[in-house]
C-alpha cells in the first residue's frame, strides 16, 4: 500500500484540527511544488505549547504529517517543539514514500512559523530556518500518469 | 460493504467471455502460429480471425491490423515510425497540449533529437480547432497526431475534419483512439485515418494488447525489429491469447456501443446534475452533452485536495482519479486540467469518475451520497475555506 | 494418437500453476497498479513481488529488473537505447553473425542510421571466441551483443570471460538470455552482464512478457515513452497478470533447473544417439555435451528437405522446427546454420527437436521411429539421392 497504517489513522482520523481563535502564534507552510498549504496555531503558556490546532489543504500524507506533528508539540517547550524536524514526523508515522517527504517538510516549517511568530510577538528575534530543498528534489522524475 | 469501480478510464476487467474465449491459447493450444505444424498453423488462423474483428469494426481491411502490445506502443510507433521514416521531407509534427503522456513523451523525445514539435492548444473545453490545425501545417509537417477522446476530461475531437484536412494537404494523420473506441463508431476511411492506436485493456479485453491500424500504402519504419510475425512490420512471438482476447472484446464492445452509449449517457448526466446539487462551488471539466465522453466525469471540487479525496472514496471502496499534483510523483498537476485554463488551486480538486459496464443508478446516488460528506468534512479542515 | 511436441524453442504452454496464479488478475483483481485506490496499490505489491522473483533468480536487485512486452522488445531496446544513448560516444556496436532477428534486425536499423555494425563469426560449433571479440572493440565501441545460447544450435557462450573482458574494457555488455534461463544459472554480477533479455513464454510463463535487466547505474534511453511506469523507465499500463504469470513461471523454472538439466540431457543425447544410429548420414549441429542445451537436438538429414520433414512429422502429430529456406517466407536458409559453415544442402535438410518438461524416453523412441521412416521415404523419391 501507498501508506502506513498510521498514515492512514491520522488521515482518516486527524488530532488536533481546527483552529485557535486567540493564539499566541500562527504558523504557515505552502508548498510550492503541489500548491498544498498547512496552517497551525500555538498557544504557550510557561514556554510549553499547551495547545495545538492545525489546518491543512493537501493530499493523505499532508493531512497525516500535520496530525502527527501537532500530536508530537504538544506539551513541548519552545525550543523542544523547533527542534522536531520534519523526518522525526516521517519516522513517528511510520514512513512516508520517498515521493511524499517533502509533505512532512510542511509541517516542520508550518510549526516554524508559528513559534517565530509567537516569538516576534514577545518582542524576540525569529529563529533561523533552515532549507528543505534536498529532500524535496530527491525524485526528479515524472511519474505522472492517468490512464 | 457497496465496491464501486468509477475508473474506467484507468483500466477494465477482462469480460467473462473474453477471459472464456482466451483460456485454450494459454494450455491446449499454445502454439506459436509461426510454426509449420498444425498447433502452430491453428493459431495462425486464430490470430486472422482476430484481426478480421478488429478491421471490421474499423471498416478497415485486416492487413491494415497490426497487434502490438498496447496504446503506448502504438502511440510511440506512430510518432518516431513516421519520424524516422520521412526524415528526408521534414522535420515537423503537429499534436495537442493534451495528449496521453504516450504520444507527448514520444513528441519530447523526438524534439531531443532535433524534430520541431508544435504542441496545439485547446479551448476551455479541451477541443482542438481544425483552423489551428490548418494554420500549423508547414511544408515540412509529416504528422499530425490528434487524439480521438481524451482520457482525463472526455472531450471529443473532430476527428473527421482534421483527417480531412490533413488528405487534402498530404500529411499523415494519427489519432489515439484508446479512450474512444468503445464509446464512438469509428470508421477509418470516412474520417481519413491513417494510423490509429488501440489498446484492449480499456474496452474489457486483456492488458498487453493493443493495436496500430496503418492505411494501405503507409510507408512505416518497423519500430520493434525482429521476426517475421506481422507480415514483417511488427516482430515477436504473437500474444495468442491476448490477441484473441482484444478480438472478442472489440466485436464486443462494437456490438454494445449505442445501446451503452444511451445507458451511460443518463447515468453520466445523473451524476453531474447530482454533484452540482449536493456540493457547493462544483465545477465541471470538459465539454457537456455530446461533445463528451457518455462515460466520463471530470469535476474540479475547490478546497480539497484530488489524493485525499481518492484515499477518502477508497475508504467507501469507491475507486476514482484526480488529476491533482499530490497524486503524482512529478507534483505537476494534470497538463490536461492546465490545457484547458484550470487554476492550480481548480486542477489540484479536480475528481474524475469514468462509468463502464458495471455502473448502476445505485453507484451513482452512493458516490454522490459519500463524496458529498467527504466534501464537506474536508473543506472543514482545509485553511483556504471559510464557509 | 500419441502428440510429440518437441518444439519447446519456439514457445511452451502456460504451466498449470502459473495460470491459477495469472487467473484472478484478468477479473476480480484487475486494477491498474498506478491507480490510489486499494485495488490498484494491491496490484502495484503483485508486480513489486514478481520483481523480487525474477531478480532473485538472476542475482539482482528488484530495481534493476524491467517488464516488457517480451524478448524481442528487450533486444531492441539493448540495441537501441544503447546506441542512442551514448551516439556522441561512439558509434561501433559489436555482435554475432548467430543472433536472434530480434538483435540482428535492431543492429541493421542502426546500421541504416550510420552506425557501424560488426557481426562476429563463430565457429563449427556455433561458438564465439573471446579473442575475436576482443580484437573487435574499438575508441568506439559501446555496445557487446552476445546471446547466451543458441536458439537454433543451443550452443552456449563464454559469457561471463565476454562479460568480464567487457567490464574491463569499459564497454557495456547486453545478452539474449531467452533460450539459456531455463537451463542455466545467471548470475549477472559474477557474469559482468549489464543488460539482458529474458521472454516469458520460453519457460511455461504467457506470451506478451518479457524482462530487460538493467544494471544499476547503466544510462539508457527510454525505448517506449508514455506514463510513468517501471521507476518512468518503460511505459504502458503494466500487463498485471502476464507479470505474474512470468514471476511464477521463472521460480518454478529455476527451482527444477538442475534435475531438468540432467533428465533433459539424458534425453537428449539418446535422442541424437538414436538418430545417429538410425539415420544414414545424419549429422549433429552445433556442440555436444555441455557445450550445448540440454534441450536441444539439431540434426542435418541431407536428402530431405525441412519444410516437408515438418509436414511429415505432423501427420504423426510430432511438432519439429527447421532451418531450411522453404520454410521461410525470406527462402534464405538458417542465418545460424550457414554461419557454423553449412552447406546449403545440410541447411536445407535441417532438424531442430526441442525438449521440454513434457518430454518422455516413449516420446523420444516415437519420435526416432517415426522420423527414419520418413527420411527413407523422402530420400527414396528425391533425385539427388542413390542409395
Ligand atoms: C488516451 C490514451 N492513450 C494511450 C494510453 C496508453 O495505453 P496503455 O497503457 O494500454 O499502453 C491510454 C491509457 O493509459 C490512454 O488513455
Ligand atoms: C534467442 C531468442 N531471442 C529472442 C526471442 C524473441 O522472443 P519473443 O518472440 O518472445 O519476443 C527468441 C524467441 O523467439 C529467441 O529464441
Ligand atoms: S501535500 Fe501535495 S503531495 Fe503531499
Ligand atoms: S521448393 Fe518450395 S520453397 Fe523450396
Amino acid at each position: 500500500m501507498l501508506y502506513s497504517e498510521i498514515v492512514m489513522d491520522h488521515f482518516q482520523n486527524p488530532r488536533n484540527v481546527g483552529e485557535i481563535k486567540d493564539a499566541d502564534g500562527v504558523g504557515e507552510a505552502g508548498n510550492p511544488r503541489c500548491g498544498d498549504i498547512m496552517k497551525i496555531y500555538i498557544k504557550v503558556e510557561n514556554d510549553h505549547i499547551v495547545d495545538i490546532k492545525f489546518k491543512t489543504f493537501g493530499c493523505a500524507s499532508a493531512i497525516a504529517s500535520s496530525s502527527m506533528a501537532t500530536e508530537l508539540v504538544m506539551g513541548k517547550t519552545i525550543e523542544e517543539a523547533w527542534n522536531i524536524t520534519n523526518s522525526a514526523v516521517a519516522k513517528a508515522l511510520d514512513g512516508l514514500p520517498p515521493i511524499k517527504m517533502h509533505c512532512s517538510v510542511l509541517a516542520e516549517e508550518a510549526i516554524h512559523g508559528a513559534i517565530n511568530d509567537y516569538r516576534r510577538r514577545q518582542g524576540l528575534e525569529p529563529w533561523e530556518d533552515k532549507s528543505h530543498d534536498e529532500l524535496v528534489d530527491e525524485h526528479s522524475h515524472h511519474f505522472h500518469h492517468q490512464g | 460493504m457497496r465496491q464501486v469501480y468509477m475508473d474506467h478510464a484507468a483500466t477494465t476487467p477482462v469480460a467473462s467471455e473474453v477471459l472464456k474465449e482466451m483460456m485454450p491459447y494459454f494450455t491446449e493450444s499454445f502454439g506459436n502460429p509461426s510454426s509449420l505444424y498444425t498447433l502452430g498453423q491453428q493459431n495462425k488462423e486464430v490470430v486472422r480471425a482476430a484481426r478480421e474483428k478488429v478491421a471490421e469494426v474499423l471498416n478497415a481491411s485486416p492487413d491494415e491490423i497490426y497487434f502490438t502490445s498496447g496504446g503506448t506502443e502504438s502511440d510511440n510507433w506512430a510518432l518516431k515510425g513516421v519520424a524516422f521514416t520521412y526524415r528526408n521531407k521534414g522535420n515537423h509534427i503537429i499534436t495537442t497540449k493534451i495528449e496521453h503522456h504516450a504520444v507527448l513523451h514520444s513528441a519530447e523525445y523526438l524534439a531531443g533529437l532535433g524534430y520541431d514539435i508544435t504542441y496545439l492548444g485547446v479551448d476551455e473545453e479541451g477541443r482542438v480547432s481544425v483552423d489551428d490545425v490548418r494554420k500549423a501545417i508547414t511544408e515540412k509537417t509529416v504528422l499530425v497526431s490528434v487524439m480521438f477522446a481524451n482520457n482525463e476530461i472526455g472531450t471529443i475531437q473532430p476527428i473527421a475534419e482534421i483527417g480531412r484536412l490533413c488528405r487534402e494537404k498530404g500529411v499523415l494523420f494519427h489519432t489515439d483512439a484508446v479512450q474512444a473506441v468503445a464509446h464512438i463508431p469509428i470508421d477509418v476511411k470516412a474520417m481519413d485515418i491513417d494510423l490509429l492506436s488501440l489498446s484492449a485493456h480499456k474496452f474489457y479485453g486483456p492488458k498487453g494488447t493493443g493495436v496500430m491500424y496503418i492505411r494501405k500504402g503507409v510507408k512505416l519504419d518497423n519500430f520493434i525489429h525482429g521476426g517475421g510475425q506481422e507480415k514483417g512490420r511488427r516482430a515477436t512471438t504473437e500474444n495468442v491469447a491476448g490477441i484473441v482476447g482484444l478480438g472478442i472484446a472489440i466485436e464486443r464492445a462494437a456490438g454494445k456501443i449505442s445501446s451503452e452509449k444511451s445507458r451511460l449517457t443518463a447515468l453520466r448526466d445523473g451524476l453531474i446534475e447530482e454533484i452540482m446539487a449536493r456540493i457547493p462551488y462544483a465545477k465541471l471539466n470538459g465539454a457537456a452533452g455530446d461533445g463528451r465522453l457518455p462515460n466520463n466525469v471530470n469535476v474540479s471540487l475547490i478546497g480539497v485536495e484530488g489524493e485525499t479525496l481518492l484515499m477518502d472514496l477508497d475508504m467507501f471502496d469507491i475507486a476514482a482519479s484526480t488529476g491533482s499534483a499530490c497524486s503524482s510523483g512529478s507534483l505537476d498537476p494534470s497538463h490536461v486540467l492546465m490545457a484547458i485554463g484550470l487554476t492550480h488551486e481548480q486542477a489540484h480538486g479536480s475528481l474524475r469518475l469514468t462509468l463502464g459496464e458495471s455502473t448502476t443508478e445505485e453507484d451513482v446516488a452512493y458516490v454522490v451520497e459519500k463524496l458529498a460528506g467527504i466534501v464537506e468534512r474536508r473543506r472543514n479542515m482545509s485553511p483556504l475555506w471559510e464557509d
